[in-house]
């Protein structure tokens, strides 16, 4: 296809993958009140829209009303960059992530993402890992020492956890051969879900995630009883709206990602017409996510959090050693099955 | 369809505003940062030459000098925080005790 | 038993006393006196006894021993063995070296008893032996040059004994000096024989000159390697012009005048001459000079001989002057007469020391014969062994002088009657020397200060050995044993000589150099004349012992007008004819201020050490200067870099264009 | 076309980023600007197709060594740097010897007749065939390099844990007390 039809589309993926990840994100933070609400056996919100199905209508709307507080003390021109600069990186990373198989539309056909990199993975490894500056940026320009000791805790927390995560990706990626997550995928046909494969893997992606999206239990960086809310202890209205989708963005993310490597993307049984063929991938994928969003919650509200030094003694003695190990045996049993 | 001198005067500029760095900055991190400016702009120049030769292990080293870079920034930043503890400054014009 | 099963003890019998030493040496500090003594003459017994052992069945006709120890030196088709050799010559240094050696170390058990450095000493004498032997057993120049420079060694340290007394040490660093010298005419020997002869083995070198011609013109190769020779031996045997240290040596303690610079080394020179004879017999003109130098002197020292009043100087006087006999008897090419004269000298001259010593012992320290007299009645034994010792000396018949002398002489006269002559003026003065030394110390009454100022402890004492004492009194048999055994030598040693026999057996060493000498002996002249001549040189040593007895014992005042009616001429004798002096004006002084002025203040100081001085500052300054640079300021140091890396730049760029 | 333009859009970045880092006085914003020349370095990696060194790119330097340096800041709560005086050499002798050189290079680069073109993504540096090299051809360099990883590690661990820590807190690293005297000093940081 030619240059201009090949942008024209990419435009369009972007805006569409855009909004249905804003709308995502948007609604698991509904998701994440209902939960939690029935979990301490509540009914949560209700009064906006059935089931307060609107609510994050009523929330946005909150947060672009609310009057945007800046603090004189504070470092203005990163204390600004930093809650887009976490936006950003969270969103962008969606990029790469592909939501479904080969679709026909018209004249035109095309993946179910918006750009397929054959390094896909390491891309989004990398986006993530600079989602780390918004934190640290925003905890040292609020100056103050919630804040900062917040900012410090979150990006010391994100490189250290981000090792064991990258490793524990390692074996996947030697079972698949390649980097592109598309392909990562088609080698997970026939339920060879790598998830069977690489338990080890699986579990240790999981708790680097929940520590790189700082969530329970490893929420340290906003841990309330102790540093208010962290680094965005200062940040108010839109701003802390964006660090808010920041956050969530990354879960989602993260939830993908953790579909693609371990639970085979898309795959699944596809059956019915063509268009049904076409629809059913996305949902098995949509579906696949939503587990682990539902899991991320789950455990929020199940789980005490860390203190620190059990942190970072966890991630550095108990989980690098594990990934690198399950590295070694991988590598040594797909050696030795070649 | 673009000459190669183009990357390399890129990285020759990047070295040089490094050097430049090196010199006129008194900041000790500034400093080291403008290592890794100079380490930047001798990266690009191997990738550069190793399309220029199709040869991949100029992008090999590049891992190498990476590897470096990091080995250094974690010392070097380590010996920052040990000179900021005793002479409490991080400007390099107040840590030269070898001066007469 | 057979030469196989003897031969092995060669190379034990210098090996024990060095096990002596080292014992003694490493562990006497610790150990009780006994157990030195013990150590030092166990070891030196037992090799007297393989000595006698070896010389029980040891003919004129057995052939020599020898016995290799190790390979030492080996250049191409030179080579050098660490062997030893024995053949009649060295057996018979061997006994008089072990023999006398062994009395001495009894002696001085009883001597040195006293004496803090008691271990030391003991250690110090077996070294000696092990290096004497060495010396006398060695089979080729190489090994005996290191017995030679060893005993040169031990005989410093033996000097130099009670080193805090600065007389002492000044003499052991004479000693050694001057040995230096003659070692240094040695050492070119043996480099020349090494040129013409490619080996330094007796045997082989022997047999190679048999093969040359005697040198008659007086040039030759042979004639120089036994002048330098001659140097050497006369460096060792204390000869003109390099007797100078022998004298100074009496600063030792008695026993080591006795053993070293009277019985064994001094004669080590004697020794080598005569185990070079093959060499000398071919060389004329050495063998003159040899006889010349001998018999000046035997002369001179004898005539220094009769001015001294230190009972030591005496003997050590009269030691040079009867080495210079040997020699003379060498240079006429008596070399058995020389030898013979050799061990007669060890007995009597040994007994003589020992007895000097037994009377400083028993007088506390004093060796001036002014302030002795009388002591043959405090001292009865040490009086008769030195008695005869004297005699013997003196070349009265028939102790064991009388032969050897008299047989140098007659050999002498053979060759020259210019030497005979001069020999028998030194007899005549021997024997009044000696006389005089007896009637000095023995006779009359005693006139030590000592007993004046009441028993006093005497403080003034050479040989400060803890005890002094007013009242005279015998040695303890410890020392007393070897003087009698000595005396009985010195009486019968002699006669060993009778007709000739001492020199047929040695006949096989000599036998090559003999052959020139003898034919001109025994024929020309008669047994009348012979026994003429021996009349003469006896009734010349009666004369001495006369005037002697006239002048000190008749009448004790004379020598003093003597003296003063000749006055300068006395003076000059009394101090020895200025020899030292005149050495300390021709050589000494030279070489101090030369290397004061010149090597010392303008090469060392105004090259070597301004060189150093120069550049250490030039480097000083040039980095005072650079230091700078050094500012301690990192941003200076990039500076810096990056200027040199601009010049590197443009450096490759221009070459590049070029 | 397409090429040039790109080179230039990143190339602008990269030389803005540089000249910011020395322009800017504290020492944050010339991380940040330092990152972004990395970032956009990335970009240019990708033009000359070696993709794989520009992920690494920006996953080790951008995310790992420029955290670093963003968190030492933070620690040490570096405020503007004072202009001084300090060496007169690196201004007279440096700067001009830095640009004489560079203007030596560049004339050099521009003025080489045979200075070849490349297309976009010239060289594509697959994973594959990079790990094959480092892993083959350049093992042992790659293991020695290993070593010096760990030699570091160990150096920065005694460096920069120092047992009079305890003795002197508000010089001590980690520890809350800590963090709350830097937050208490940091009140003029900019």
């Amino acid at each position: 296809m030619s240059i201009t039809t090949f942008i024209i589309i990419s435009i369009i993926k972007s805006v569409v993958v855009l909004g249905v990840l804003l709308t995502a994100v948007a609604y698991s933070v509904w998701l994440e009140r209902k939960v939690s609400a029935h979990i301490q056996n509540r009914w949560g919100p209700t009064r906006v829209g059935p089931f307060g199905l609107l609510q994050p209508v009523a929330d946005g709307v909150k947060f672009i009303l609310k009057e945007d507080l800046t603090q004189p003390h504070v470092y203005k021109p990163l204390y600004i960059a930093a809650p887009i600069i976490s936006l950003v990186f969270a969103i962008t990373s969606i990029s790469v992530i592909p939501f479904g198989n080969w679709v026909d539309i018209g004249p035109w056909g095309t993946y179910l993402q918006v750009t397929d990199v054959n390094i896909g993975l390491l891309v989004v490894l990398g986006i993530t890992s600079m989602g780390v500056y918004g934190v640290a940026l925003a905890g040292w320009s609020s100056n103050n020492k919630y804040s900062l000791l917040g900012g410090l805790r979150a990006s010391a927390q994100m490189v250290s956890y981000e090792v064991s995560l990258g490793l524990s990706l390692v074996g996947v990626l030697i079972i698949a051969g390649s980097l592109s997550l598309r392909d990562i995928v088609d080698a997970q046909r026939h339920m060879h879900w790598n998830i069977f494969l690489q338990p080890v893997a699986f579990f240790i992606y999981l708790i680097s995630a929940y520590a790189e999206t700082n969530r329970t239990p490893f929420d340290l960086p906003e841990a309330e009883s102790e540093l208010v809310a962290g680094y965005h202890t200062e940040y108010s209205a839109m701003k802390f709206a964006m660090f808010f989708m920041a956050e969530y963005a990354n879960m989602v993310t993260v939830a993908c990602l953790a579909t693609l490597l371990f639970f085979g993307g898309w795959l699944g049984p596809v059956l019915g017409p063509p268009i049904l063929q076409m629809i059913l991938p996305v949902l098995w994928f949509c579906l696949k996510v939503f587990l682990f969003m539902f899991l991320y919650v789950w455990v929020r509200w199940t789980l005490p959090r860390f203190r620190y030094d059990q942190l970072m003694a966890f991630g550095w003695k108990v989980l690098l050693p594990l990934a690198v190990a399950n590295v070694v045996v991988t590598a040594l049993i797909v050696a030795w099955r070649a | 369809m673009i000459p190669l001198s183009y990357y390399l005067l890129l990285s020759g500029i990047l070295f040089a505003c490094g050097v430049l760095g090196f010199l006129i900055k008194r900041n000790i991190i500034t400093i080291f940062m403008s290592i890794e400016l100079m380490l930047n702009g001798v990266n690009l120049s191997f990738v550069a030459f190793a399309a220029q030769w199709h040869a991949l292990s100029g992008q090999v080293f590049v891992f190498f000098v990476m590897v470096v870079a990091a080995a250094e920034a974690a010392v070097g930043l380590a010996i920052i925080i040990a000179v900021y503890r005793t002479r409490e400054t991080l400007n390099v014009d107040r840590v030269n005790l070898l001066k007469l | 038993m057979t030469p196989q099963t003897l031969s092995p003890l060669l190379c034990t019998i210098p090996l024990l006393p060095l096990a002596g030493a080292a014992i003694n040496g490493f562990f006497g500090r610790q150990s009780s006196k006994k157990a030195i003594s013990a150590v030092a003459l166990a070891f030196c017994g037992l090799a007297f006894f393989m000595a006698v052992l070896i010389a029980a069945n040891f003919s004129s006709a057995s052939a020599p021993y020898s016995f290799p120890l190790a390979h030492w030196l080996r250049s191409g088709n030179f080579q050098v063995d660490f062997s030893f050799y024995l053949d009649q010559l060295s057996l018979v240094m061997l006994l008089v070296v072990t023999g006398v050696g062994f009395l001495i170390h009894i002696y001085s058990v009883g001597y040195m008893w006293d004496d803090d450095g008691y271990y030391r000493f003991m250690s110090y004498m077996n070294l000696f032996m092990f290096f004497m032997l060495t010396l006398v057993l060695a089979k080729n120049y190489l090994v005996m040059f290191i017995g030679w420079e060893g005993v040169g060694l031990a005989s410093y340290l033996l000097i130099g004994f009670w080193f805090t007394k600065d007389s002492a040490a000044a003499a052991g660093k004479k000693a050694f000096i001057v040995n230096r010298i003659g070692d240094f005419g040695f050492l070119i020997a043996l480099f020349l024989m090494i040129k013409h002869f490619h080996s330094l083995d007796f045997t082989k070198v022997f047999a190679q000159v048999s093969a040359w011609p005697t040198e008659v013109a007086g040039i030759g190769i042979l004639t120089a390697i036994g002048l330098l020779l001659m140097v050497g031996a006369a460096g060792k045997s204390a000869q003109i012009p390099l007797y100078v240290w022998l004298p100074d040596a009496m600063e030792g303690p008695t026993p080591v005048s006795a053993l070293i610079h009277a019985a064994t080394m001094v004669t080590a020179g004697v020794y080598m001459v005569a185990r070079s004879s093959m060499i000398f017999e071919r060389a004329p003109t050495a063998m003159m000079v040899v006889a010349i130098i001998g018999t000046l002197t035997a002369l001179f020292a004898a005539t220094i001989g009769i001015a001294q009043t230190d009972i030591k100087k005496v003997l050590a006087y009269s030691t040079v002057s009867q080495l210079g006999y040997m020699f003379m008897a060498c240079g006429v090419g008596a070399f058995s007469a020389g030898i013979f004269h050799l061990m007669t000298h060890a007995f009597f001259k040994g007994l003589l020391f020992l007895a000097a010593g037994s009377v400083i012992h028993g007088i506390g320290g004093e060796q001036d014969m002014r302030k002795m007299g009388g002591l043959r009645l405090y001292m009865p034994w040490t009086f008769t062994t030195m008695g005869i010792a004297t005699l013997a000396i003196a070349g009265i018949p028939p102790f064991a002088g009388f032969w050897s002398k008299d047989e140098i002489l007659w050999q002498a006269f053979n060759t020259s009657w210019v030497y005979w002559l001069i020999g028998v003026v030194t007899a005549f003065i021997t024997s009044f020397y000696m006389f005089r030394l007896m009637y000095m110390t023995f006779g009359g009454d005693y006139r030590s200060p000592a007993v004046q100022e009441a028993h006093g402890h005497n403080p003034h004492g050479h040989d400060d050995h803890g005890h002094g004492h007013g009242e005279p009194h015998e040695s303890p048999w410890v020392m007393l044993g070897p003087l009698v055994i000595l005396a009985v030598l010195s009486v019968v040693g002699g006669f060993v000589g009778y007709g000739n026999r001492f020199e047929h057996f040695l006949a096989p060493v000599f036998q090559g150099a003999t052959e020139v000498a003898q034919e001109a002996s025994h024929e020309t002249a008669g047994r009348a004349l012979e026994y003429l001549l021996m009349a003469v040189s006896v009734s010349v040593a009666g004369l001495g012992w006369l005037l002697a007895y006239l002048l000190y014992s008749r009448r004790p005042q004379l020598p003093a007008r003597i003296a003063q009616s000749l006055g300068g001429l006395y003076q000059a004798v009394a101090h020895k004819y200025y020899i030292d002096e005149l050495y300390a004006v021709l050589f000494v002084k030279p070489v101090v201020d030369g290397s004061t002025t010149i090597l010392w203040h303008d090469i060392d100081q105004g090259v070597i050490d301004a060189a150093v001085n120069d550049s250490a500052d030039a480097a000083c300054h040039v980095s005072d200067s650079v230091r700078h640079m050094q500012s301690g300021n990192l941003r200076s140091y990039a500076g810096w870099v990056a200027a040199g890396g601009a010049v590197v730049i443009a450096y490759m760029v221009w070459m590049g264009v070029r | 076309m397409l090429h040039l333009i790109l080179f230039l859009f990143f190339g602008t970045i990269c030389v803005a980023g540089a000249i910011n880092l020395l322009a800017q006085s504290h020492p944050i914003n010339s991380a940040l600007s330092l990152i972004a020349v990395m970032a956009s370095l990335a970009g240019e990696y990708l033009l000359l197709g070696a993709e794989f060194v520009a992920a690494v790119q920006v996953i080790v330097y951008a995310g790992a060594i420029m955290v670093l340096f963003v968190i030492t800041i933070m620690l040490l709560n570096a405020g503007k740097e004072e202009r001084t005086q300090g060496s007169r050499v690196a201004i007279l002798i440096g700067v001009p010897g830095v640009l004489i050189g560079g203007v030596l290079v560049a004339w050099t680069l521009l003025h080489r007749p045979d200075m070849q073109t490349v297309p976009i993504g010239a060289l594509k540096g697959d994973p594959s065939d990079i790990a094959r090299l480092l892993f083959h051809d350049f093992l042992l360099p790659f293991e020695v390099t290993s070593v010096l990883i760990l030699i570091a590690i160990m150096g920065a661990v005694v460096l920069a844990s120092r047992p009079e820590a305890i003795a002197r807190p508000h010089r001590s690293t980690p520890g809350p007390q800590e963090t709350r005297e830097l937050v208490a000093t940091g009140k003029d940081h900019r």
